[in-house]
C-alpha cells in the first residue's frame, strides 16, 4: 500500500512544524522549518511528482539561506516570555474551525487516489504530439498554460524589484536635494 | 485521513501567524501554510499506483498521476518564493529601524 | 565564526567551494537545457544557478561574487530575460495568437525538440537565476552596511 | 478581427516595465515617459472595448489558440469593460500626478515598474476566465502593492507592509486551498466550464465552503470589515499615488470584483448573500464610526474606505438588478471620489508636510485648486445631490427598500450623514479658516498635479448622468446584466468560442 508512508511523511511534517513554532531558538525553528521543507520534497517524489520534488528542494534551500541571513548575527532567541493566553486562544479557536470545516468538505471530494481528471486526460494523451515535450509538466507550464507561467515569472520579478526598492538606503530625498532638483 | 494530516498542517501554520509575536516565527508560519497548500493540491491529483507524468520513447502507461495539478503547484511554490524573499527583506529593514524582531515592541501605528 | 582576516569562511570551504561552484553552476545550465525532456526546467536550474554564485558569496565575501556578477549586471539580465520571455509569447502573433507556439516542434526526446519550452526555459532560467542572485545581493549589503554604523 | 488586441492589457504595461527596469537608470527622463504613454495606450484600448463588447456581447481570446478548458482563455464582457475603463481611466491619471509627486522620492525607475507591474496585475484579473490564472494576477498586483506600501523605507511604512503582507499571504492561501477543492470536485480550472460543471452535479457542502474561503480570502484583500484591520495602516503609509490606486482600484478589482466574479458566474450566489448584506452594512458603519474620530487625513480617507467598500458590498449583495446596479454605479463613483480624495491629501503633504488636519488650516487662501477639488470630492462622497455619489447611494437605498431590507436601507442612511460629518470636519480644519502663520510661504501645486485633479473633478460631476436611461444600458446596464443573469456567463462563453 502506497498510502502509508505517504502518512509517515505527513505526521512528520506535522512533528516538524510543531517545532518549528514552539522552539525558542529562532536557528532551530528555521532549521525546523528546512526539515518540514525536505520532508515535503520527498513527499512529492513518492506522489509521482519529480518536477515538483527538484523545485521544492532548491527553494527551500534558497529561502533557508534567505531567512538565515535574517536571523543570523541578530536575535536568535524567541523573546516570548512565558504562556500568554490571548493569542494562544485566538490562534486555536480562529485555525481549528477551518481545519474541522475543510475536513469535513473533503470528505464529500473524489476519494483518494481516484481523480476525475476531466481536462488532465487530454493533456496526456496529446501533450507529447501537440507541444513536443516528453515532460509532460513541462509541456503543460510553457506551453498549454504559458501565460500562468508568464504571470509566476511577473511575480518573481515583482518580488525582486521591490525587495530591491525596499532595501535601497535612503528612501527619501532631503528638503534641499529636491530643492535643487527641481 | 489523508487529507486531514494535510489540513492540519495547515491549521499549525496558521495557528502560528495568528499566535506568535515575532516577525521571524510569523514568516515560518506562512511557509508553513504554503506547503500544506502545495501538498493539498499535489494529494488532490494523485491517482493510485500511477506513474509519473514524463514519457520515455520505450514504455507506453496508460495510468499517469494528474499532471494539472503540479504544473499549478510549481507556479504556487514560485509564487509563495516571491513573498517570502519580499517578506524577509522588509523584516531585515524592520530589524534595522527598530533593533527587534518582536511585533509587540514595534508599534509606531495606532490600531 | 571569521577567525581568519580575509573576508569569507576558512580555507577549507573556500577549497571545497572552488571545486564544487562550477559543478553546480553546470548542473543547473543542465537541468534548464533539458526542462522538456527530465524533471525540472527553468525554476528549478534558475534557482540552481543562483545557488552556486550565492554559494560562492558565502564562502568568499561578497567581494568574489561581486566581481564575477555584479548588481548592475544581475538586474540588466533579469531584464532582459523578461523581455526575452515576453517576446517569445508575442511573436505568437505572427501565426495568430498570443502565446501560440509557432516554433515548430522537432524530433520527440531530442535535446532540440519543443522549441518553445526549451526558449522559455533558458529566458526563466536566465531571469531566475539573475533575479534571486539580486536580492539574496542586495540583503548582504544592506546586512555589511548595518553592521559598519 | 480585432480580438488580437485584448492581450495587448497585459503586453503593454509588462513591456513598460521591463524597458524601464532594463534602461530606467541610464535615460533620465524615460520612467515618467513611458509609464505616461503606456497608461495612455491602455486607456485608449480600455475605451475601445465599450463599442466592441456592445456589438458582439462577448469576446473570448484563446491564449495560444488553445481552446478553453485545455487552455487559458481571456473573456471580455459587460462587466469586464466596466472595470477596465475604471482602471485605466484611474491609473492614466494617478502616473500623471506620479510625474511630480515622486520627486521626494529616490529611485523612481523602481517606482514606475512597480506601478506598472500593478496596473499590469490588475487589467490581468479583470481579461481572465481562468480561476488559477486570476489568482496568479492577483498576486502579480498584490505583490506590487505590498513593495510600493513600503516604499518610503519609513518606520510606519515598514510596519504596516509587513502587516498588509502577512495578511495578504494569509489570503493568498485561503484562495488557493479554496481553488484546489474547486479542481478537485470539477477537474478543470477554465471558469465556464467549472460552472458547468458544477451545475451539472456538485455537493452543496464543497460549494458552501469555497464560497466561505473565497469571501474570506477576497474579502482580506477587499477589507470587508472583521478582516478590515490592515488596511488603515497600509494605505496612508504608501505615497499619495499608490493610496489613490489601492484606495480606488486595488480593493476592488482584487477584492470585489474577484468576489463577486466567483461567486456569481460560478458558484451558487442564493446562500452567501445574506452573508454579503450583513458585512457589507457591517462595514459600513463600523469603517465611518472609525473615521469620525481620526486627525490623520490619509488615515480618515482610509476608514472612509472600508465604510464606502461596504456600501457596495451591501449594494450587489442584494442581488436584485438594482441593487447589484447600484453596487456597481458606487464602485464606479467611489474608485473617482476617493483617488481623488488621496491626491488632495498628496498634494497637501506635498506642500506643507504634514497631513495631520489639527496643524493645518486655511489652505484655500493659497491652493485654489486643491480646495476646490477636495470640495467637490468631499460632497459627492458624502452624498450632496448634483454629484456622482448621490445617484448611486440613492439607488442603493432605494434597493434596500424595494427588497425589503429597510434596516439595511436605514443603516445606509445614517452611514452616509456620519460621511458628511466626517468630511465637514476636513473641509473646516484644513481649508476653510485662518489661514496659520506656517503656511503663508506655500504654493499650489505644479501643473501636472492639479490638471489630473481638475480632471478627477469633471469627472465626479459628470459621471452622474450615466444613470440617465439610454445612457445607462451602453455602459453600466450591460455589465450589472453579467451578474444578474449570472447562470448565462457559461453557456455565452462556450458559444462565443466556437
Amino acid at each position: 500500500m502506497n498510502m502509508l508512508d505517504i502518512q509517515i511523511l505527513l505526521i512528520m511534517m506535522v512533528v516538524g512544524a510543531v517545532i518549528a513554532v514552539e522552539s525558542r531558538n529562532l536557528l532551530s525553528a528555521i532549521v525546523a522549518v528546512g526539515l518540514v521543507g525536505l520532508f515535503q520534497s520527498l513527499a512529492f517524489l513518492l506522489l509521482m511528482a519529480p518536477d515538483l520534488a527538484i523545485v521544492q528542494l532548491v527553494v527551500e534551500i534558497l529561502g533557508i539561506v534567505i531567512l538565515l541571513r535574517a536571523t543570523i548575527k541578530r536575535d536568535t532567541i524567541s523573546p516570548e516570555g512565558g504562556f500568554r493566553f490571548l493569542p494562544v486562544f485566538a490562534g486555536i479557536v480562529l485555525a481549528a474551525p477551518i481545519v474541522i470545516a475543510a475536513c469535513l468538505t473533503a470528505l464529500e471530494l473524489p476519494a483518494f487516489g481516484h481523480p476525475l481528471m476531466s481536462v488532465a486526460k487530454t493533456y496526456i494523451a496529446d501533450g507529447l504530439a501537440k507541444t513536443g515535450a516528453g515532460n509532460i509538466v513541462a509541456g503543460i507550464i510553457l506551453d498549454f498554460r504559458a501565460y500562468d507561467t508568464l504571470g509566476e515569472a511577473v511575480v518573481l520579478f515583482t518580488a525582486v524589484i521591490g525587495a530591491l526598492a525596499v532595501l535601497r538606503k535612503v528612501g527619501r530625498k532631503q528638503k534641499e536635494e529636491r530643492s535643487a532638483a527641481e | 485521513m489523508i487529507y486531514s494530516l494535510c489540513l492540519i498542517l495547515f491549521g499549525v501554520g496558521l495557528y502560528c501567524v495568528i499566535a506568535k509575536r515575532n516577525i521571524v516565527k510569523i514568516i515560518i508560519g506562512l511557509a508553513i501554510m504554503e506547503y500544506a497548500v502545495n501538498l493539498l493540491f499535489v494529494l488532490f491529483g494523485y491517482r493510485l499506483n500511477g506513474s509519473a507524468p514524463i514519457l520515455d520513447k520505450i514504455q507506453e502507461t496508460k495510468n499517469i498521476v494528474d499532471p494539472l495539478p503540479q504544473a499549478l503547484v510549481l507556479t504556487a511554490i514560485v509564487i509563495g518564493l516571491a513573498t517570502t524573499a519580499l517578506l524577509v527583506s522588509v523584516a531585515i529593514r524592520i530589524y534595522e529601524k527598530y533593533g527587534t524582531f518582536d511585533i509587540s515592541k514595534i508599534k509606531k501605528l495606532r490600531g | 565564526m571569521m577567525t581568519n582576516n580575509q573576508p569569507g569562511m576558512t580555507l577549507i570551504v573556500k577549497t571545497i567551494t572552488r571545486l564544487t561552484v562550477g559543478v553546480i553552476l553546470l548542473y543547473g545550465i543542465y537541468i534548464v537545457l533539458h526542462g522538456h525532456l527530465t524533471p525540472g526546467g527553468g525554476f528549478a536550474g534558475g534557482v540552481i544557478i543562483a545557488l552556486s554564485f550565492v554559494h560562492l558569496m558565502l564562502a568568499f565575501g561578497k567581494e568574489v561574487a561581486l566581481k564575477r556578477f555584479s548588481m548592475a549586471a544581475a538586474s540588466v539580465f533579469e531584464s532582459l530575460a523578461g523581455l526575452m520571455f515576453l517576446t517569445v509569447a508575442v511573436l505568437g502573433f505572427l501565426g495568430g495568437w498570443f502565446f501560440l507556439s509557432i516554433y515548430g516542434k522537432g524530433e520527440p526526446f531530442a535535446l532540440f525538440s519543443a522549441h518553445m519550452v526549451l526558449l522559455s526555459n533558458i529566458a526563466i532560467g536566465c531571469k531566475v537565476g539573475a533575479g534571486l542572485f539580486a536580492v539574496v545581493l542586495g540583503m548582504l549589503i544592506l546586512t555589511k552596511s548595518e553592521g559598519k554604523k | 478581427m480585432n480580438h488580437n488586441l485584448i492581450p495587448l492589457f497585459v503586453i503593454i504595461p509588462l513591456a513598460g516595465t521591463f524597458l524601464i527596469s532594463l534602461l530606467g537608470k541610464r535615460v533620465r527622463r524615460l520612467p515618467d515617459t513611458l509609464s505616461n504613454l503606456c497608461t495612455l495606450l491602455l486607456l485608449a484600448l480600455s475605451l475601445w472595448c465599450i463599442p466592441a463588447v456592445k456589438a458582439s456581447g462577448m469576446i473570448v481570446y484563446k491564449v495560444g489558440g488553445w481552446v478553453p478548458p485545455i487552455g487559458i482563455c481571456m473573456v471580455i464582457d459587460g462587466l469586464t469593460c466596466f472595470m477596465l475603463v475604471i482602471v485605466n481611466v484611474i491609473s492614466f491619471l494617478v502616473t500623471l500626478y506620479a510625474i511630480r509627486y515622486m520627486e521626494a522620492y529616490t529611485s523612481k525607475e523602481h517606482f514606475h515598474t512597480l506601478l506598472l507591474l500593478m496596473i499590469a496585475g490588475m487589467n490581468g484579473v479583470v481579461v481572465s476566465g481562468d480561476l488559477f490564472n486570476l489568482f496568479v494576477f492577483v498576486e502579480i498586483a498584490s505583490v506590487a502593492s505590498y513593495a510600493l506600501v513600503a516604499f518610503g523605507t519609513e518606520h510606519e511604512e515598514l510596519e504596516a507592509s509587513f502587516k498588509y503582507m502577512v495578511m495578504g499571504s494569509i489570503a493568498a492561501s485561503l484562495i488557493l486551498i479554496g481553488i484546489a477543492l474547486l479542481y478537485a470536485q470539477t477537474s478543470t480550472l477554465n471558469m465556464a466550464d467549472m460552472a458547468r460543471v458544477l451545475r451539472a452535479h456538485s455537493s452543496p457542502k464543497v460549494v458552501l465552503f469555497v464560497s466561505i474561503l473565497f469571501l474570506a480570502g477576497f474579502g482580506l484583500k477587499a477589507a470587508i470589515v472583521p478582516f478590515h484591520w490592515w488596511l488603515p495602516d497600509a494605505h496612508p503609509a504608501a505615497p499619495a499615488p499608490i493610496s489613490a490606486m489601492l484606495s480606488g482600484l486595488l480593493i476592488k478589482t482584487l477584492g470585489v470584483y474577484a468576489l463577486v466574479r466567483i461567486v456569481f458566474n460560478i458558484l451558487d450566489p442564493t446562500r452567501i448573500l445574506p452573508v454579503f448584506l450583513f458585512l457589507g452594512a457591517l462595514s459600513m458603519l463600523v469603517g465611518v464610526f472609525l473615521a469620525i474620530g481620526q486627525w490623520d487625513f490619509k488615515r480618515l480617507l482610509a476608514y472612509h474606505s472600508i465604510s464606502q467598500v461596504g456600501y457596495i458590498i451591501l449594494g450587489i449583495g442584494l442581488g436584485t438588478p438594482l441593487g447589484i446596479l447600484g453596487g456597481l454605479f458606487h464602485l464606479l463613483n467611489h474608485s473617482i471620489f476617493k483617488s481623488l480624495l488621496f491626491l488632495n491629501s498628496g498634494a497637501v503633504v506635498y506642500t506643507t508636510g504634514t497631513r495631520d488636519l489639527q496643524e493645518l488650516g486655511g489652505l484655500r487662501e493659497k491652493m485654489p485648486v486643491t480646495s476646490n477639488t477636495c470640495l467637490i470630492a468631499s460632497m459627492s462622497i458624502a452624498g450632496i445631490p448634483p454629484f456622482n455619489g448621490f445617484w448611486s447611494k440613492l439607488i442603493i437605498i432605494i434597493a434596500c427598500i424595494q427588497a425589503g431590507h429597510p434596516v439595511y436601507a436605514l443603516a445606509a442612511v445614517v452611514a452616509s450623514i456620519m460621511t458628511l460629518a466626517s468630511f465637514m470636519k476636513v473641509q473646516k480644519y484644513g481649508f476653510f479658516g485662518a489661514l496659520k502663520e506656517r503656511w503663508k510661504g506655500i504654493k499650489e501645486v505644479p501643473f501636472t498635479m492639479a490638471l489630473s485633479m481638475v480632471i478627477l473633478s469633471l469627472l465626479c460631476i459628470t459621471t452622474g448622468l450615466l444613470v440617465i436611461p439610454g445612457v445607462a444600458e451602453h455602459f453600466l446596464k450591460s455589465a450589472a446584466d453579467v451578474l444578474v443573469n449570472g447562470k448565462e456567463y457559461a453557456t455565452l462563453v462556450f458559444e462565443s468560442v466556437k
